[in-house]
Protein backbone atom coordinates (compact mmCIF):
# COMPACT_ATOMS: atom_id res chain seq x y z
CA UNK A 1 0.00 0.00 0.00
CA UNK A 2 2.85 2.38 0.86
CA UNK A 3 4.39 1.86 -2.56
CA UNK A 4 1.11 2.49 -4.36
CA UNK A 5 0.65 5.76 -2.45
CA UNK A 6 4.20 6.92 -3.19
CA UNK A 7 3.83 6.13 -6.89
CA UNK A 8 0.41 7.83 -7.12
CA UNK A 9 1.70 10.98 -5.39
CA UNK A 10 4.87 11.06 -7.51
CA UNK A 11 2.93 10.75 -10.75
CA UNK A 12 0.51 13.46 -9.63
CA UNK A 13 3.42 15.81 -8.84
CA UNK A 14 5.10 15.08 -12.17
CA UNK A 15 1.84 15.70 -14.05
CA UNK A 16 1.14 18.94 -12.15
CA UNK A 17 4.68 20.23 -12.78
CA UNK A 18 4.43 19.46 -16.51
CA UNK A 19 1.02 21.09 -16.80
CA UNK A 20 2.18 24.16 -14.82
CA UNK A 21 5.07 24.76 -17.20
CA UNK A 22 2.89 24.56 -20.31
CA UNK A 23 0.30 27.08 -19.07
CA UNK A 24 1.54 30.17 -20.87
CA UNK A 25 -0.82 32.65 -19.18
CA UNK A 26 0.66 33.50 -15.76
CA UNK A 27 -2.71 33.92 -14.01
CA UNK A 28 -3.81 30.45 -15.09
CA UNK A 29 -0.38 29.11 -14.31
CA UNK A 30 -0.87 30.36 -10.74
CA UNK A 31 -3.92 28.09 -10.38
CA UNK A 32 -1.95 25.05 -11.56
CA UNK A 33 1.01 26.04 -9.34
CA UNK A 34 -1.34 26.04 -6.38
CA UNK A 35 -2.39 22.50 -7.35
CA UNK A 36 1.28 21.54 -7.67
CA UNK A 37 1.72 22.77 -4.11
CA UNK A 38 -1.14 20.56 -2.93
CA UNK A 39 0.26 17.54 -4.79
CA UNK A 40 3.68 18.17 -3.23
CA UNK A 41 2.05 18.29 0.21
CA UNK A 42 0.56 14.82 -0.38
CA UNK A 43 3.91 13.52 -1.60
CA UNK A 44 5.76 14.92 1.41
CA UNK A 45 3.26 13.39 3.82
CA UNK A 46 3.54 10.05 2.07
CA UNK A 47 7.34 10.30 2.29
CA UNK A 48 6.86 10.87 6.05
CA UNK A 49 7.91 14.52 6.01
CA UNK A 50 4.91 16.30 7.58
CA UNK A 51 7.03 19.33 8.54
CA UNK A 52 7.96 19.98 4.92
CA UNK A 53 4.40 19.29 3.84
CA UNK A 54 3.18 21.90 6.28
CA UNK A 55 5.64 24.46 4.95
CA UNK A 56 4.58 23.72 1.39
CA UNK A 57 0.89 24.08 2.30
CA UNK A 58 1.46 27.35 4.16
CA UNK A 59 3.40 28.88 1.29
CA UNK A 60 1.71 27.32 -1.73
CA UNK A 61 -1.97 27.58 -0.87
CA UNK A 62 -2.43 31.33 -0.50
CA UNK A 63 0.77 33.41 -0.30
CA UNK A 64 2.48 32.50 -3.59
CA UNK A 65 -0.70 32.67 -5.73
CA UNK A 66 -1.53 36.03 -4.15
CA UNK A 67 1.91 37.44 -5.02
CA UNK A 68 1.80 36.11 -8.59
CA UNK A 69 -1.71 37.44 -9.22
CA UNK A 70 -0.81 40.85 -7.77
CA UNK A 71 2.26 41.02 -10.01
CA UNK A 72 0.07 40.06 -13.00
CA UNK A 73 -2.42 42.78 -12.13
CA UNK A 74 0.30 45.40 -11.79
CA UNK A 75 1.91 44.45 -15.09
CA UNK A 76 -1.44 44.38 -16.90
CA UNK A 77 -2.46 47.76 -15.54
CA UNK A 78 0.80 49.09 -16.87
CA UNK A 79 0.08 47.54 -20.29
CA UNK A 80 -3.50 48.86 -20.52
CA UNK A 81 -2.50 52.45 -20.02
CA UNK A 82 0.25 52.42 -22.65
CA UNK B 1 21.26 34.06 -31.78
CA UNK B 2 17.94 33.24 -33.41
CA UNK B 3 15.12 31.62 -31.51
CA UNK B 4 15.56 28.43 -33.51
CA UNK B 5 19.27 28.15 -32.73
CA UNK B 6 18.54 28.79 -29.08
CA UNK B 7 16.03 25.94 -28.99
CA UNK B 8 18.64 23.57 -30.44
CA UNK B 9 21.17 24.60 -27.80
CA UNK B 10 18.52 24.15 -25.11
CA UNK B 11 17.55 20.69 -26.42
CA UNK B 12 21.19 19.58 -26.50
CA UNK B 13 21.75 20.89 -22.97
CA UNK B 14 18.64 19.25 -21.58
CA UNK B 15 19.40 15.91 -23.22
CA UNK B 16 22.98 15.94 -21.95
CA UNK B 17 21.79 16.84 -18.43
CA UNK B 18 19.16 14.09 -18.57
CA UNK B 19 21.74 11.49 -19.62
CA UNK B 20 24.29 12.45 -16.95
CA UNK B 21 21.58 12.72 -14.27
CA UNK B 22 20.11 9.29 -15.11
CA UNK B 23 23.59 7.78 -14.96
CA UNK B 24 24.14 9.43 -11.56
CA UNK B 25 20.82 8.09 -10.27
CA UNK B 26 21.89 4.48 -10.80
CA UNK B 27 24.76 5.08 -8.37
CA UNK B 28 22.55 6.60 -5.65
CA UNK B 29 21.54 4.38 -2.73
CA UNK B 30 18.17 2.81 -3.68
CA UNK B 31 14.92 4.57 -2.75
CA UNK B 32 13.64 3.51 0.67
CA UNK B 33 16.92 1.90 1.75
CA UNK B 34 17.81 1.54 5.41
CA UNK B 35 21.28 3.14 5.30
CA UNK B 36 20.99 6.70 6.70
CA UNK B 37 24.13 7.35 8.76
CA UNK B 38 23.52 11.08 9.23
CA UNK B 39 19.83 10.64 9.94
CA UNK B 40 20.46 8.08 12.68
CA UNK B 41 23.02 10.33 14.34
CA UNK B 42 20.72 13.36 14.11
CA UNK B 43 17.87 11.42 15.76
CA UNK B 44 20.24 10.31 18.49
CA UNK B 45 21.41 13.87 19.12
CA UNK B 46 17.83 15.20 19.15
CA UNK B 47 16.75 12.67 21.77
CA UNK B 48 19.80 13.53 23.85
CA UNK B 49 18.71 17.19 23.69
CA UNK B 50 15.15 16.14 24.64
CA UNK B 51 13.58 17.63 21.51
CA UNK B 52 10.67 15.50 20.29
CA UNK B 53 10.61 16.97 16.77
CA UNK B 54 13.97 15.94 15.33
CA UNK B 55 13.60 18.31 12.41
CA UNK B 56 13.33 21.30 14.73
CA UNK B 57 16.33 20.00 16.63
CA UNK B 58 18.35 19.83 13.40
CA UNK B 59 17.20 23.29 12.34
CA UNK B 60 17.54 25.17 15.61
CA UNK B 61 20.14 23.21 17.54
CA UNK B 62 22.38 20.92 15.52
CA UNK B 63 22.50 23.12 12.42
CA UNK B 64 21.41 26.39 14.02
CA UNK B 65 24.19 28.32 12.30
CA UNK B 66 22.98 27.23 8.86
CA UNK B 67 19.49 28.38 9.79
CA UNK B 68 20.98 31.77 10.62
CA UNK B 69 22.20 31.78 7.02
CA UNK B 70 18.74 30.85 5.73
CA UNK B 71 17.19 33.58 7.83
CA UNK B 72 19.62 36.08 6.43
CA UNK B 73 18.67 35.08 2.88
CA UNK B 74 15.05 35.64 3.87
CA UNK B 75 15.84 39.00 5.42
CA UNK B 76 17.88 40.09 2.43
CA UNK B 77 15.25 39.12 -0.09
CA UNK B 78 12.60 41.02 1.86
CA UNK B 79 14.91 44.03 1.94
CA UNK B 80 15.50 43.72 -1.81
CA UNK B 81 11.78 43.49 -2.53
CA UNK B 82 11.03 46.53 -0.37
CA UNK B 83 13.68 48.54 -2.23
CA UNK B 84 12.42 47.41 -5.64
CA UNK B 85 8.75 48.01 -4.92
CA UNK B 86 9.01 51.31 -3.02
CA UNK B 87 7.03 54.23 -4.34
CA UNK B 88 9.30 56.45 -6.43
CA UNK B 89 9.02 60.21 -6.75
CA UNK B 90 7.17 60.13 -10.07
CA UNK B 91 4.52 57.74 -8.78
CA UNK B 92 1.48 58.69 -6.81
CA UNK B 93 -0.92 56.94 -4.54
CA UNK B 94 -4.50 56.54 -5.76
CA UNK B 95 -7.13 55.14 -3.46
CA UNK B 96 -8.34 51.84 -4.98
CA UNK B 97 -11.94 51.60 -6.09
CA UNK B 98 -14.13 50.09 -3.37
CA UNK B 99 -15.15 46.48 -3.97
CA UNK B 100 -18.57 45.15 -3.05
CA UNK B 101 -18.22 41.99 -0.98
CA UNK B 102 -21.18 39.77 -0.03
CA UNK B 103 -22.05 39.88 3.66
CA UNK B 104 -21.51 36.13 4.16
CA UNK B 105 -17.97 36.38 2.82
CA UNK B 106 -17.25 39.38 5.04
CA UNK B 107 -18.50 37.52 8.12
CA UNK B 108 -16.43 34.46 7.20
CA UNK B 109 -13.31 36.60 6.82
CA UNK B 110 -13.78 38.37 10.15
CA UNK B 111 -14.51 35.07 11.91
CA UNK B 112 -11.63 33.16 10.36
CA UNK B 113 -9.00 35.82 11.03
CA UNK B 114 -8.61 35.00 14.75
CA UNK B 115 -9.02 31.25 14.08
CA UNK B 116 -6.27 31.25 11.46
CA UNK B 117 -4.02 33.43 13.59
CA UNK B 118 -4.51 31.04 16.51
CA UNK B 119 -3.69 28.03 14.33
CA UNK B 120 -0.56 29.84 13.13
CA UNK B 121 0.55 30.54 16.70
CA UNK B 122 -0.24 26.93 17.66
CA UNK B 123 1.95 25.67 14.82
CA UNK B 124 4.81 27.97 15.91
CA UNK B 125 4.49 27.11 19.61
CA UNK B 126 4.47 23.32 19.05
CA UNK B 127 7.45 23.46 16.69
CA UNK B 128 9.69 21.41 18.97
CA UNK B 129 7.02 18.76 19.58
CA UNK B 130 4.79 18.04 16.60
CA UNK B 131 5.14 18.91 12.91
CA UNK B 132 5.42 22.68 12.57
CA UNK B 133 7.63 25.50 13.70
CA UNK B 134 8.50 29.11 13.08
CA UNK B 135 8.85 28.84 9.33
CA UNK B 136 5.46 27.18 8.71
CA UNK B 137 3.45 28.85 11.47
CA UNK B 138 4.82 32.26 10.53
CA UNK B 139 3.39 31.98 7.04
CA UNK B 140 0.01 30.80 8.38
CA UNK B 141 -0.14 33.71 10.84
CA UNK B 142 0.74 36.19 8.11
CA UNK B 143 -1.92 34.74 5.82
CA UNK B 144 -4.54 35.25 8.52
CA UNK B 145 -4.13 39.04 8.32
CA UNK B 146 -4.65 38.98 4.58
CA UNK B 147 -8.05 37.39 5.00
CA UNK B 148 -9.00 41.02 5.59
CA UNK B 149 -8.03 41.84 2.02
CA UNK B 150 -9.45 38.76 0.30
CA UNK B 151 -12.69 38.52 2.26
CA UNK B 152 -13.34 42.10 3.43
CA UNK B 153 -11.53 44.91 1.61
CA UNK B 154 -8.21 46.64 1.25
CA UNK B 155 -8.86 49.64 3.56
CA UNK B 156 -9.78 47.20 6.36
CA UNK B 157 -6.40 45.52 5.97
CA UNK B 158 -4.59 48.85 5.93
CA UNK B 159 -6.28 49.94 9.16
CA UNK B 160 -5.27 46.77 11.01
CA UNK B 161 -1.74 46.54 9.71
CA UNK B 162 0.75 49.10 10.99
CA UNK B 163 3.41 48.36 8.40
CA UNK B 164 6.23 50.16 10.23
CA UNK B 165 5.78 47.87 13.21
CA UNK B 166 6.07 44.78 11.03
CA UNK B 167 9.22 46.12 9.40
CA UNK B 168 10.61 46.66 12.89
CA UNK B 169 9.54 43.15 13.97
CA UNK B 170 11.26 41.68 10.94
CA UNK B 171 14.55 43.18 12.02
CA UNK B 172 13.89 42.32 15.67
CA UNK B 173 13.34 38.64 14.79
CA UNK B 174 16.65 38.49 12.97
CA UNK B 175 18.40 40.37 15.79
CA UNK B 176 16.90 38.07 18.44
CA UNK B 177 18.33 35.06 16.60
CA UNK B 178 21.79 36.64 16.40
CA UNK B 179 21.70 37.67 20.08
CA UNK B 180 20.53 34.22 21.23
CA UNK B 181 23.53 32.87 19.37
CA UNK B 182 25.78 35.31 21.20
CA UNK B 183 24.30 34.08 24.49
CA UNK B 184 25.63 30.66 23.57
CA UNK B 185 29.06 32.22 23.14
CA UNK B 186 28.94 33.98 26.53
CA UNK B 187 27.44 31.22 28.66
CA UNK B 188 28.58 28.16 26.75
CA UNK B 189 31.26 26.80 24.48
CA UNK B 190 30.25 28.15 21.08
CA UNK B 191 28.08 30.52 19.05
CA UNK B 192 24.45 29.26 19.06
CA UNK B 193 25.29 26.54 21.59
CA UNK B 194 22.24 25.18 23.42
CA UNK B 195 22.94 26.62 26.87
CA UNK B 196 19.49 26.60 28.52
CA UNK B 197 18.23 23.73 30.69
CA UNK B 198 16.74 21.03 28.45
CA UNK B 199 13.51 20.46 30.40
CA UNK B 200 11.28 17.38 30.20
CA UNK B 201 10.98 15.48 26.92
CA UNK B 202 7.77 16.17 24.96
CA UNK B 203 6.65 19.28 26.88
CA UNK B 204 6.33 22.83 25.56
CA UNK B 205 9.42 24.03 27.45
CA UNK B 206 11.72 21.19 26.35
CA UNK B 207 14.73 21.55 24.09
CA UNK B 208 16.62 24.46 25.72
CA UNK B 209 17.09 27.29 23.21
CA UNK B 210 15.09 25.50 20.48
CA UNK B 211 11.70 27.07 21.38
CA UNK B 212 13.28 30.53 21.65
CA UNK B 213 15.06 30.37 18.30
CA UNK B 214 11.87 28.91 16.87
CA UNK B 215 9.89 31.89 18.17
CA UNK B 216 12.46 34.35 16.77
CA UNK B 217 12.12 32.71 13.36
CA UNK B 218 8.33 32.76 13.72
CA UNK B 219 8.35 36.52 14.33
CA UNK B 220 10.68 37.15 11.45
CA UNK B 221 8.79 34.99 8.95
CA UNK B 222 5.40 36.43 9.95
CA UNK B 223 6.53 40.01 9.56
CA UNK B 224 8.56 39.22 6.43
CA UNK B 225 5.51 37.80 4.63
CA UNK B 226 3.32 40.69 5.83
CA UNK B 227 5.85 43.26 4.58
CA UNK B 228 6.28 41.47 1.24
CA UNK B 229 2.56 41.23 0.59
CA UNK B 230 2.02 44.82 1.72
CA UNK B 231 4.36 46.11 -0.96
CA UNK B 232 2.85 43.90 -3.64
CA UNK B 233 -0.65 45.01 -2.64
CA UNK B 234 0.34 48.68 -2.68
CA UNK B 235 1.91 48.35 -6.12
CA UNK B 236 -0.98 46.42 -7.62
CA UNK B 237 -3.86 48.39 -6.11
CA UNK B 238 -2.72 51.85 -5.15
CA UNK B 239 0.37 53.13 -6.87
CA UNK B 240 -0.11 54.64 -10.31
CA UNK B 241 2.67 55.22 -12.86
CA UNK B 242 3.70 58.87 -13.14
CA UNK B 243 1.49 61.60 -11.81
CA UNK B 244 0.19 62.77 -15.17
CA UNK B 245 -0.79 59.31 -16.38
CA UNK B 246 -2.39 58.59 -13.03
CA UNK B 247 -4.79 61.50 -13.43
CA UNK B 248 -6.02 60.44 -16.84
CA UNK B 249 -6.35 56.75 -15.94
CA UNK C 1 -4.55 -4.22 4.15
CA UNK C 2 -4.95 -0.77 5.60
CA UNK C 3 -8.31 0.55 4.43
CA UNK C 4 -7.56 4.15 5.45
CA UNK C 5 -4.49 4.22 3.21
CA UNK C 6 -6.41 2.48 0.42
CA UNK C 7 -9.10 5.17 0.59
CA UNK C 8 -6.43 7.91 0.57
CA UNK C 9 -4.79 6.31 -2.47
CA UNK C 10 -8.14 6.12 -4.26
CA UNK C 11 -8.82 9.80 -3.48
CA UNK C 12 -5.39 10.86 -4.77
CA UNK C 13 -5.73 8.95 -8.03
CA UNK C 14 -9.46 9.35 -8.59
CA UNK C 15 -9.99 12.79 -7.00
CA UNK C 16 -6.89 14.95 -7.21
CA UNK C 17 -6.00 13.64 -10.69
CA UNK C 18 -9.28 14.82 -12.29
CA UNK C 19 -8.96 18.12 -10.37
CA UNK C 20 -5.60 18.71 -12.04
CA UNK C 21 -7.22 17.96 -15.40
CA UNK C 22 -9.99 20.46 -14.63
CA UNK C 23 -7.52 23.13 -13.49
CA UNK C 24 -5.46 22.78 -16.65
CA UNK C 25 -8.10 23.52 -19.28
CA UNK C 26 -11.15 25.60 -20.00
CA UNK C 27 -12.14 29.07 -18.80
CA UNK C 28 -10.78 30.57 -15.56
CA UNK C 29 -13.96 29.94 -13.55
CA UNK C 30 -13.91 26.17 -14.03
CA UNK C 31 -10.24 26.09 -13.10
CA UNK C 32 -10.85 27.84 -9.80
CA UNK C 33 -13.67 25.40 -9.03
CA UNK C 34 -11.26 22.51 -9.68
CA UNK C 35 -8.67 24.14 -7.40
CA UNK C 36 -11.24 24.53 -4.64
CA UNK C 37 -12.32 20.90 -5.01
CA UNK C 38 -8.64 19.88 -4.81
CA UNK C 39 -8.13 21.66 -1.46
CA UNK C 40 -11.19 19.87 -0.04
CA UNK C 41 -9.98 16.47 -1.28
CA UNK C 42 -6.46 17.20 -0.03
CA UNK C 43 -7.81 17.86 3.45
CA UNK C 44 -9.65 14.51 3.40
CA UNK C 45 -6.57 12.71 2.04
CA UNK C 46 -4.42 14.14 4.83
CA UNK C 47 -6.95 13.07 7.46
CA UNK C 48 -7.04 9.54 6.02
CA UNK C 49 -3.24 9.38 5.87
CA UNK C 50 -2.96 10.51 9.48
CA UNK C 51 -5.31 7.71 10.53
CA UNK C 52 -3.69 5.18 8.18
CA UNK C 53 -0.19 5.81 9.47
CA UNK C 54 -1.45 5.92 13.07
CA UNK C 55 0.06 9.39 13.59
CA UNK C 56 -2.43 11.80 15.24
CA UNK C 57 0.10 14.64 14.91
CA UNK C 58 -0.29 14.58 11.10
CA UNK C 59 -3.81 15.97 11.64
CA UNK C 60 -2.20 19.43 11.96
CA UNK C 61 -1.67 19.44 8.20
CA UNK C 62 -5.38 18.88 7.59
CA UNK C 63 -6.14 21.65 10.06
CA UNK C 64 -3.95 24.08 8.14
CA UNK C 65 -5.52 23.09 4.80
CA UNK C 66 -8.99 23.53 6.25
CA UNK C 67 -8.26 27.24 6.90
CA UNK C 68 -5.80 28.07 4.10
CA UNK C 69 -7.57 26.14 1.32
CA UNK C 70 -10.63 28.43 1.26
CA UNK C 71 -8.30 31.44 1.66
CA UNK C 72 -6.46 30.37 -1.49
CA UNK C 73 -9.67 29.97 -3.46
CA UNK C 74 -10.86 33.40 -2.27
CA UNK C 75 -7.57 34.89 -3.53
CA UNK C 76 -8.39 33.58 -6.99
CA UNK C 77 -12.03 34.66 -6.97
CA UNK C 78 -10.95 38.10 -5.77
CA UNK C 79 -8.20 38.74 -8.26
CA UNK C 80 -9.59 36.91 -11.30
CA UNK C 81 -13.04 38.43 -10.65
CA UNK C 82 -13.93 39.64 -14.12
CA UNK C 83 -12.44 36.62 -15.93
CA UNK C 84 -14.38 34.06 -13.94
CA UNK C 85 -17.87 34.59 -15.31
CA UNK C 86 -21.10 33.56 -13.65
CA UNK C 87 -21.70 30.00 -12.49
CA UNK C 88 -18.60 28.27 -13.82
CA UNK C 89 -19.05 24.57 -14.71
CA UNK C 90 -18.73 22.12 -11.83
CA UNK C 91 -19.92 24.60 -9.21
CA UNK C 92 -22.92 22.52 -8.26
CA UNK C 93 -20.60 19.61 -7.36
CA UNK C 94 -18.88 21.61 -4.61
CA UNK C 95 -21.59 21.72 -1.96
CA UNK C 96 -22.55 18.01 -2.17
CA UNK C 97 -18.87 17.03 -2.18
CA UNK C 98 -18.16 18.91 1.04
CA UNK C 99 -21.41 17.87 2.71
CA UNK C 100 -20.79 14.17 1.95
CA UNK C 101 -17.00 14.05 2.06
CA UNK C 102 -16.34 15.87 5.33
CA UNK C 103 -18.72 13.82 7.56
CA UNK C 104 -17.86 10.56 5.73
CA UNK C 105 -14.22 11.04 6.72
CA UNK C 106 -14.48 12.80 10.06
CA UNK C 107 -17.16 10.61 11.69
CA UNK C 108 -15.38 7.23 11.24
CA UNK C 109 -12.13 8.84 12.39
CA UNK C 110 -13.84 10.24 15.50
CA UNK C 111 -15.21 6.77 16.26
CA UNK C 112 -11.74 5.28 15.79
CA UNK C 113 -10.14 7.96 17.97
CA UNK C 114 -12.70 7.82 20.78
CA UNK C 115 -13.82 10.87 22.75
CA UNK C 116 -11.10 13.34 23.74
CA UNK C 117 -8.87 16.07 22.39
CA UNK C 118 -8.17 14.28 19.11
CA UNK C 119 -11.88 13.90 18.35
CA UNK C 120 -12.51 17.58 19.17
CA UNK C 121 -9.79 18.56 16.70
CA UNK C 122 -11.35 16.36 14.03
CA UNK C 123 -14.78 17.89 14.59
CA UNK C 124 -13.21 21.37 14.35
CA UNK C 125 -11.65 20.43 11.02
CA UNK C 126 -15.01 19.14 9.80
CA UNK C 127 -16.76 22.37 10.80
CA UNK C 128 -14.03 24.51 9.19
CA UNK C 129 -14.30 22.46 5.99
CA UNK C 130 -18.07 22.87 5.77
CA UNK C 131 -17.93 26.60 6.53
CA UNK C 132 -15.11 27.10 4.04
CA UNK C 133 -16.92 25.04 1.42
CA UNK C 134 -20.14 27.01 1.84
CA UNK C 135 -18.39 30.38 1.53
CA UNK C 136 -16.14 29.47 -1.38
CA UNK C 137 -18.90 27.85 -3.44
CA UNK C 138 -20.88 31.04 -2.96
CA UNK C 139 -17.96 33.25 -3.90
CA UNK C 140 -17.30 31.15 -7.00
CA UNK C 141 -20.93 31.21 -8.09
CA UNK C 142 -21.12 34.97 -7.97
CA UNK C 143 -18.07 35.22 -10.24
CA UNK D 1 10.65 1.42 -8.14
CA UNK D 2 14.01 2.09 -6.50
CA UNK D 3 14.86 4.71 -9.16
CA UNK D 4 11.44 6.17 -9.97
CA UNK D 5 11.45 9.06 -7.43
CA UNK D 6 14.92 10.22 -8.52
CA UNK D 7 13.94 10.11 -12.17
CA UNK D 8 10.74 12.04 -11.48
CA UNK D 9 12.75 14.70 -9.65
CA UNK D 10 14.99 14.91 -12.72
CA UNK D 11 11.97 15.19 -15.01
CA UNK D 12 10.51 18.07 -12.95
CA UNK D 13 13.87 19.85 -13.09
CA UNK D 14 14.20 19.45 -16.86
CA UNK D 15 10.62 20.46 -17.62
CA UNK D 16 11.01 23.53 -15.38
CA UNK D 17 14.24 24.60 -17.09
CA UNK D 18 12.62 24.07 -20.47
CA UNK D 19 9.75 26.32 -19.40
CA UNK D 20 12.09 29.05 -18.18
CA UNK D 21 14.17 28.98 -21.36
CA UNK D 22 11.20 29.10 -23.73
CA UNK D 23 9.06 31.50 -21.68
CA UNK D 24 7.65 34.60 -23.37
CA UNK D 25 6.58 36.23 -20.11
CA UNK D 26 8.84 36.89 -17.14
CA UNK D 27 6.10 36.16 -14.59
CA UNK D 28 5.61 32.79 -16.27
CA UNK D 29 9.38 32.24 -16.07
CA UNK D 30 9.29 32.89 -12.31
CA UNK D 31 6.50 30.29 -12.03
CA UNK D 32 8.67 27.82 -13.92
CA UNK D 33 11.52 28.55 -11.52
CA UNK D 34 9.19 27.61 -8.66
CA UNK D 35 8.53 24.31 -10.47
CA UNK D 36 12.27 23.73 -10.87
CA UNK D 37 12.80 24.44 -7.18
CA UNK D 38 10.24 21.82 -6.24
CA UNK D 39 12.35 19.16 -7.98
CA UNK D 40 15.03 19.67 -5.32
CA UNK D 41 12.52 18.99 -2.53
CA UNK D 42 11.40 15.79 -4.23
CA UNK D 43 15.00 14.63 -4.66
CA UNK D 44 16.03 15.48 -1.08
CA UNK D 45 13.06 13.75 0.54
CA UNK D 46 13.37 10.69 -1.73
CA UNK D 47 16.98 10.28 -0.66
CA UNK D 48 15.94 10.44 2.99
CA UNK D 49 13.04 7.98 2.76
CA UNK D 50 13.24 4.63 4.55
CA UNK D 51 10.73 1.91 3.77
CA UNK D 52 8.26 1.18 6.57
CA UNK D 53 9.57 4.04 8.72
CA UNK D 54 7.64 7.02 10.06
CA UNK D 55 8.36 10.72 10.57
CA UNK D 56 11.15 11.58 13.07
CA UNK D 57 8.66 13.37 15.31
CA UNK D 58 8.29 11.64 18.66
CA UNK D 59 5.36 13.51 20.15
CA UNK D 60 2.95 10.61 19.55
CA UNK D 61 5.12 7.52 18.94
CA UNK D 62 7.73 5.76 21.11
CA UNK D 63 11.35 6.73 20.46
CA UNK D 64 12.22 3.18 19.39
CA UNK D 65 10.32 3.14 16.06
CA UNK D 66 12.33 3.31 12.83
CA UNK D 67 12.26 6.82 11.35
CA UNK D 68 13.20 8.47 8.07
CA UNK D 69 16.18 10.83 7.71
CA UNK D 70 15.49 14.18 9.46
CA UNK D 71 18.53 16.01 8.03
CA UNK D 72 17.20 16.23 4.47
CA UNK D 73 13.79 17.23 5.80
CA UNK D 74 15.32 20.14 7.70
CA UNK D 75 17.10 21.22 4.50
CA UNK D 76 13.92 21.04 2.43
CA UNK D 77 11.81 22.77 5.07
CA UNK D 78 13.82 25.98 5.24
CA UNK D 79 14.25 25.85 1.48
CA UNK D 80 10.48 25.90 0.90
CA UNK D 81 9.90 29.10 2.89
CA UNK D 82 13.07 30.89 1.78
CA UNK D 83 12.29 29.85 -1.81
CA UNK D 84 8.95 31.63 -1.57
CA UNK D 85 10.58 34.90 -0.49
CA UNK D 86 13.10 34.58 -3.31
CA UNK D 87 10.14 34.15 -5.69
CA UNK D 88 8.79 37.40 -4.24
CA UNK D 89 12.10 39.14 -4.92
CA UNK D 90 12.08 37.94 -8.53
CA UNK D 91 8.47 39.05 -9.01
CA UNK D 92 9.46 42.46 -7.67
CA UNK D 93 12.22 42.57 -10.28
CA UNK D 94 9.66 41.70 -12.97
CA UNK D 95 7.35 44.51 -11.79
CA UNK D 96 10.29 46.91 -11.91
CA UNK D 97 11.20 45.70 -15.41
CA UNK D 98 7.64 46.25 -16.57
CA UNK D 99 7.75 49.79 -15.19
CA UNK D 100 11.04 50.63 -16.88
CA UNK D 101 10.52 49.00 -20.24
CA UNK D 102 6.77 48.53 -20.56
CA UNK D 103 7.11 44.84 -21.43
CA UNK D 104 7.69 41.52 -19.68
CA UNK D 105 8.64 39.56 -22.80
CA UNK D 106 12.32 38.60 -22.49
CA UNK D 107 12.71 38.59 -26.29
CA UNK D 108 11.64 42.22 -26.53
CA UNK D 109 13.86 43.12 -23.60
CA UNK D 110 17.09 41.75 -25.05
CA UNK D 111 17.38 44.67 -27.47
CA UNK D 112 17.05 47.28 -24.72
CA UNK D 113 19.81 48.73 -22.66
CA UNK D 114 20.06 50.28 -19.23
Amino acid sequence: MDDALVVAALLLVAAAATVAVFQRDPARQAIVLSLLGLALAVLFTVLQAPDVGLAQLAVGSAVTPLMILLAVRKVRRKGHRK
Amino acid sequence: MTRRARLWVLAAGLLATAAVYAAACTELPGFGGSWHPYGDRAVHAALRQRTANTISSVNFDQRAFDTLGEETVLFASVLGTVVLLRRTRDEKRVAPEPVRVPAALRRYGLLMLPVTLLIGLYVIAHGQLSPGGGFQGGVVAATSLHLLYIAVDYPALERLRPLGLYELADGAGEAAYVLLGAAGLLAGPAYLANVLPLGTFNTLSSGGTVPLLNAAVGIEVTSAVVVLLAHFLAQALEIEGDAEEGRTA
Amino acid sequence: MNWWLAAACALVAGGLGPCLWGAARGPAGGRVVAQNMATLLLCLVLLLLSQGYGRPSYVDLALVVAVLGPAGTLVFTRLLGDEMGERPPGTRLLTPAVLVGAPATVVPMCIAAGPGRAAAKLVLIGVLLIAGGAVTSRAVRRG
Amino acid sequence: MSLLPYLIAGWIFLVGVHGMATSRNLIHAVGCLAVTQSSTYVLLLSVGYRKGATAPVFSDVPTSVPVVDPVVQALALTDVVVGATVTALLLALVVQTAKRHGTVDPDELSGLKG
